[in-house]
């Protein structure tokens, strides 16, 4: 291919993924010119979010985007403490491993979601129960994918390190875990954007301030435009995250 | 605490249960590796010479032997192993990964960093001291793993097939630096390969590993001066001889 | 000590799982935790037995929220993959496909398949048809990544190899590419199974009059712990059941991809 | 150019942008011949062999096999590559099966040829095994069986068993020897061991570093089987040698 050819071919992709975005643009349109009262046009979400930011009522936009962040926040933290360490449990010690880990497998198969009624009963509807439902979310990618990476790793690193001398513990700390941090890595990928949907499903069905809530609220009153801003918020910050993610791991483990 | 005499391997015998089938892999091997000799272990390609280098460095257990050194059992600090695939820990640089043995000696940070320059020096890798593994080409990784044996400052070195990934080229190239290095700083070198022309090169002597499950077979000393010249008579006559005698006995169709 | 090795895991895992069995008895029985907040095991058993014929409390036996879930959840499922397999390869294969496919799928990616539950809901309403466009919309995401990424992870030495006997572009494409992406994209359709039945309790706590999810609804209404841990447990068993299953699946047409 | 060369480069350069990586390289090959190509590490050998397989179009510069442009859909070219291209979802015999099939040969000539690769490359009893239940050195047999069924016009191999113990290397020589003998196909052999070259190849090329041109070539009439001690061998390998030694 020589170059320009090559440059043509690139400018033809980049003019059809612009035709993609209006495709969806068009068939927005479409759904909302077929039934009006309930679907906004995109120019009216816009000028919809505008409006809530500008000039909030009641709740403002922030303080749902803030209480939903706070939450993730807290629970996704402790959620990949805890899972580093159990994960690492698993890994090192034979004893802790073949207690726990058929008990961790026993529940993994449950879906976050499904916890949701057991730790309302458990934990009422405050901010506890929708914290412990994100960091069921995120504990468990976190679990696997720490134990993955410590049984995958490759046994020369171990040989090696036997041969210069590493006792138990330096084994562990020097070799091992920086061995299986790239797959600790991918497990907090996962966690973030699992702790994203488990926030937003703790909150549609119980909670007083959230994104969750918001949607639930706007379903109920059929504000299609609400449930819209929400979604675009949703997904805006949780790719946000994912994208300074993949930044923060190829600075801190290019291995 | 160095070591002082040889070291002696008493009837070793290994074998492994591959799901209830039992395959015996060493039988009785018995030699003596004697002070600052460059020993080479030669055998054709899966007949257990890796399993012995790594019950010689105590990383598996022999089924039955051991190895014996100055009367005591051969303890881990004595020696140190440079493995085929290097075992450099990528997320270390080439200096981290050369002061590593001695921070597990408990040396200082001051003094280990300026022992490892000097080993990266010895290795000629002056300059690559903050580049990643990744970052150098193998003939260099090999030379790091080299600078981290060495850098262990034990008194026996293993090596198992460590030029095994390199092109032909490269590979002549490490086996002059490592004889040169060995020259500078003597240590205790046993050394194994499945290449005839690398083993006459580098060994004073040569211990023939065969059958299965392998015992030794054969010995050979070589008495060529050093530098040896891969193309001269004595050399090709010793290779031809090892050839016939070794190889060609029992060459199993891979 | 190596053959007692693999008896002694077997034994501690007994060990370990009947002592937690025993603990949540424990718990509950001794009143640690209240009976309104949590029922003990031996309690859930029986309700599960006793839930196979008897449809009190939440209007249907365990069988038929499973069958109401399962069939809603698998057909989104099969939808998904049938059109999310090919379109994930097409976009592997054809370079202007992927501009134009892989911009929507960046944008509808980072989207969490529960929020799509109540536009859709709005749109068409809480019926069935309505949850299997929710579960199509969620599981077709994870099919058509992992079938595209599967294509494109092809190793550059088989295509040359194919380059080299002067073999077409399409050729390479299916003699080639297609096979090598098999196991990829048997990983995308577990994966998106598992995505159609997290979606599908979610739609069904939101809204819904038979299934899983609505057992687990209703159980917390009715404050009967037993009912919610007894549809959590049917939901767990049966998500991996599928996996499982599906993993079968693979070994059958990827086999060459295990060791 | 005399018109029995079978395989002809003309002035086959290759830049990348302005870095120039292959400069202005001239061969010609006999039908049949057998030639090796050696160079310094390094020195962009791969480049040159995809550009020879057209996997790679040249920046300028011809490559005729029989005179006309070299076309991989007319014209039988196999590659054996240095890292192992089995189909890793093919079984052994597929695997040979494989190139014939995509030159639509007729099937009477794709089984008989199988089984002749089958049993010459000691591959008869591994035939339904999939690449990754069988030993490396199996693995790079199978890839010379598929290359050698096709009898191709130009076989282009690099360095096929770089990666293998050094005694399966003495056997695959032989049996690589043999089969290009069998089939009469125009060899093209790529290594870094100047040795395996004087024992392969009826002439050699050996390469300059990058940018990469032809130093010389050199005859080695010597008859086969080649006796590696014997002293005109190493007197031509050191000869070669000194055209490469870099360490």
């Amino acid at each position: 291919m020589t170059n320009d050819g090559e440059k043509m071919k690139k400018a033809l992709c980049a003019v059809i993924s612009l035709l993609s975005v209006l495709t969806i643009l068009v068939f927005w349109y479409m759904i909302s010119w077929k039934n009006p009262e309930l679907m906004p046009t995109p120019v009216e979400t816009l000028k919809q979010m505008f409006e809530m930011i500008v000039n909030p009522t009641g709740v403002s936009l922030f303080e749902h985007v803030a209480a939903s962040f706070t939450r993730v926040f807290i629970a996704y933290f402790s959620a990949t403490l805890a899972g580093v360490l159990i994960g690492v449990a698993f890994g090192w010690s034979e004893i802790f491993r073949d207690f726990v880990h058929p008990i961790f497998e026993l529940l993994r198969p449950i879906p976050p979601i499904a916890w949701i009624p057991i730790i309302v009963i458990w934990f009422g509807i405050g901010e506890v129960s929708k914290i412990a439902i994100v960091f069921i979310g995120a504990f468990v990618p976190i679990v696997v994918n720490t134990y993955s990476g410590m049984m995958q790793m490759d046994p020369i690193y171990e040989k090696a390190g036997k041969v210069i001398g590493a006792n138990r513990k330096e084994m562990l700390l020097e070799i091992v875990i920086p061995a299986s941090f790239p797959h600790i890595l991918a497990g907090m990928k996962t966690a973030l954007s699992q702790s994203w949907a488990c926030v937003i499903a703790a909150e549609m069905i119980v909670a007083q301030k959230g994104l969750g809530y918001l949607i639930v609220r706007s379903m109920e009153s059929g504000n299609m435009g609400n449930i819209l801003i929400s979604i675009f918020f949703i997904s805006g910050i949780s790719a946000l995250l994912s994208y300074l993610f993949n930044k923060l791991e190829a600075i801190i483990c290019p291995w | 605490m160095s070591v002082v005499g040889d070291i002696c391997v008493r009837n070793i015998s290994k074998s492994f249960n591959n799901n209830g089938k039992k395959i015996e892999v060493l039988k009785d091997i018995n030699f003596e590796i004697h002070k600052n000799e460059f020993l080479v272990l030669f055998g054709p390609g899966q007949c257990g010479k890796s399993v012995l280098m790594e019950i010689i460095a105590n990383i598996s257990e022999p089924d039955s032997g051991e190895i014996m050194c100055d009367g005591k059992k051969l303890r881990e600090e004595d020696l140190c192993m440079v493995f085929q695939r290097y075992a450099l820990f990528p997320w270390k640089t080439c200096l981290k990964n050369v002061e590593m043995p001695m921070k597990f000696k408990g040396v200082s940070k001051e003094k280990r960093e300026e022992k490892a320059k000097e080993y990266l020096k010895l290795v000629e890798l002056e300059g690559f001291e903050n580049s990643y593994p990744r970052q150098i080409s193998g003939g260099m990784k090999q030379r790091v793993a080299i600078a981290r044996a060495y850098a262990k400052e034990c008194d026996i070195l293993l090596f198992d097939e460590p030029f095994g990934a390199l092109d032909a080229q490269t590979r002549y190239s490490m086996e002059k630096e490592l004889i040169k290095i060995w020259q500078s700083e003597k240590k205790t070198v046993v050394f194994i390969t499945n290449n005839i022309e690398e083993a006459v090169y580098l060994a004073d002597r040569i211990i023939i590993l065969g059958g299965s499950p392998s015992s030794i077979t054969e010995e050979f000393k070589i008495e060529i001066p050093r530098p040896r010249n891969r193309s001269d008579q004595a050399f090709l006559a010793i290779r031809k001889e090892i050839e016939n005698r070794a190889v060609h006995s029992d060459i199993v169709s891979g | 000590m190596k053959i007692k090795g693999k008896k002694r895991t077997i034994i501690r895992a007994v060990i370990g799982l009947s002592s937690f069995f025993l603990i949540w008895e424990m718990i509950v029985r001794l009143g640690i935790i209240p009976r309104n907040r949590m029922s003990p095991f031996t309690e859930v058993i029986a309700t599960f037995i006793r839930k196979i014929t008897d449809p009190t409390p939440d209007g249907a036996t365990i069988i038929e929220h499973f069958l109401t879930s399962f069939s809603v959840a698998f057909s989104g499922f099969v939808v998904a993959a049938l059109i999310g397999v090919p379109l994930g390869m097409m976009m592997g294969y054809n370079r202007y496909a992927k501009a134009y496919a892989n911009t929507i799928f960046e944008i509808l990616r980072p989207i969490p398949p529960i929020a799509w539950i109540p536009i859709i809901m709005l749109l068409l309403g809480i019926g069935t048809s309505a949850k299997i466009f929710i579960i199509f919309v969620a599981a077709v995401v994870p099919a058509v990544i992992n079938s595209y990424t599967g294509i494109k992870r092809v190793p550059e030495v088989y295509i040359n190899v194919g380059k080299s006997l002067g073999m077409s572009h399409f050729k390479i494409f299916t003699k080639i590419c297609i096979p090598h992406a098999l196991p990829a994209v048997f990983t995308g359709l577990r994966l998106s199974l598992n995505t159609a039945w997290v979606a599908l309790v979610a739609a069904e706590l939101l809204a819904s009059t038979k299934g899983l999810g609505y057992m687990i609804q209703i159980g917390r209404v009715l404050a009967k712990p037993e009912i919610i841990i007894t549809g959590m447990i049917v939901i767990g068993c049966s998500g991996a059941v599928m996996s499982g299953l599906l993993g079968l699946f693979e070994k059958r047409f990827a086999k060459w991809s295990r060791k | 150019m005399s018109e029995k060369a079978k395989v002809s480069a003309v002035g086959l350069t290759k830049k990348f942008d302005d870095l120039l990586v292959l400069d202005n390289i001239s061969f010609d090959i006999a039908k049949g011949e057998f030639v090796c190509i050696v160079g310094p590490t390094g020195c962009g050998k791969t480049t040159f062999l995809n550009i020879l397989s057209k996997i790679w179009p040249a920046t300028s510069g011809e490559l005729l096999i029989d005179g006309e442009k070299a076309d991989p859909k007319k014209h039988n070219i196999a590659f054996a590559f240095q890292e192992s291209s089995a189909f890793p979802w093919l079984t052994v015999e597929q695997n040979i099966r494989f190139g014939m099939e995509q030159k639509n040969l007729p099937k009477e000539i794709i089984n008989e040829r199988t089984e002749q690769m089958l049993e010459l490359l000691e591959l008869k009893e591994a035939r339904n095994y999939f690449p990754r239940q069988i030993s490396a050195s199996m693995e790079s047999r199978v890839v010379i069986g598929r290359s050698f069924a096709l009898h191709p016009d130009l076989l282009l191999m690099d360095e096929p068993y770089a990666q293998l113990d050094i005694e399966f290397r003495y056997h695959l020589e032989d049996a690589v020897l043999k089969l290009s003998k069998m089939t009469g196909s125009t060899v093209i052999f790529v290594t870094h061991n100047i040795e395996e070259a004087v024992y392969l190849a009826e002439r050699c090329i050996v390469l300059t570093n990058k940018p990469t041109t032809v130093k010389t070539i050199e005859k080695i009439d010597l008859p086969y089987p080649r006796d590696i001690c014997s002293k005109e061998f190493t007197d031509i390998r050191d000869r070669i040698t000194d055209y490469i030694k870099w360490w």
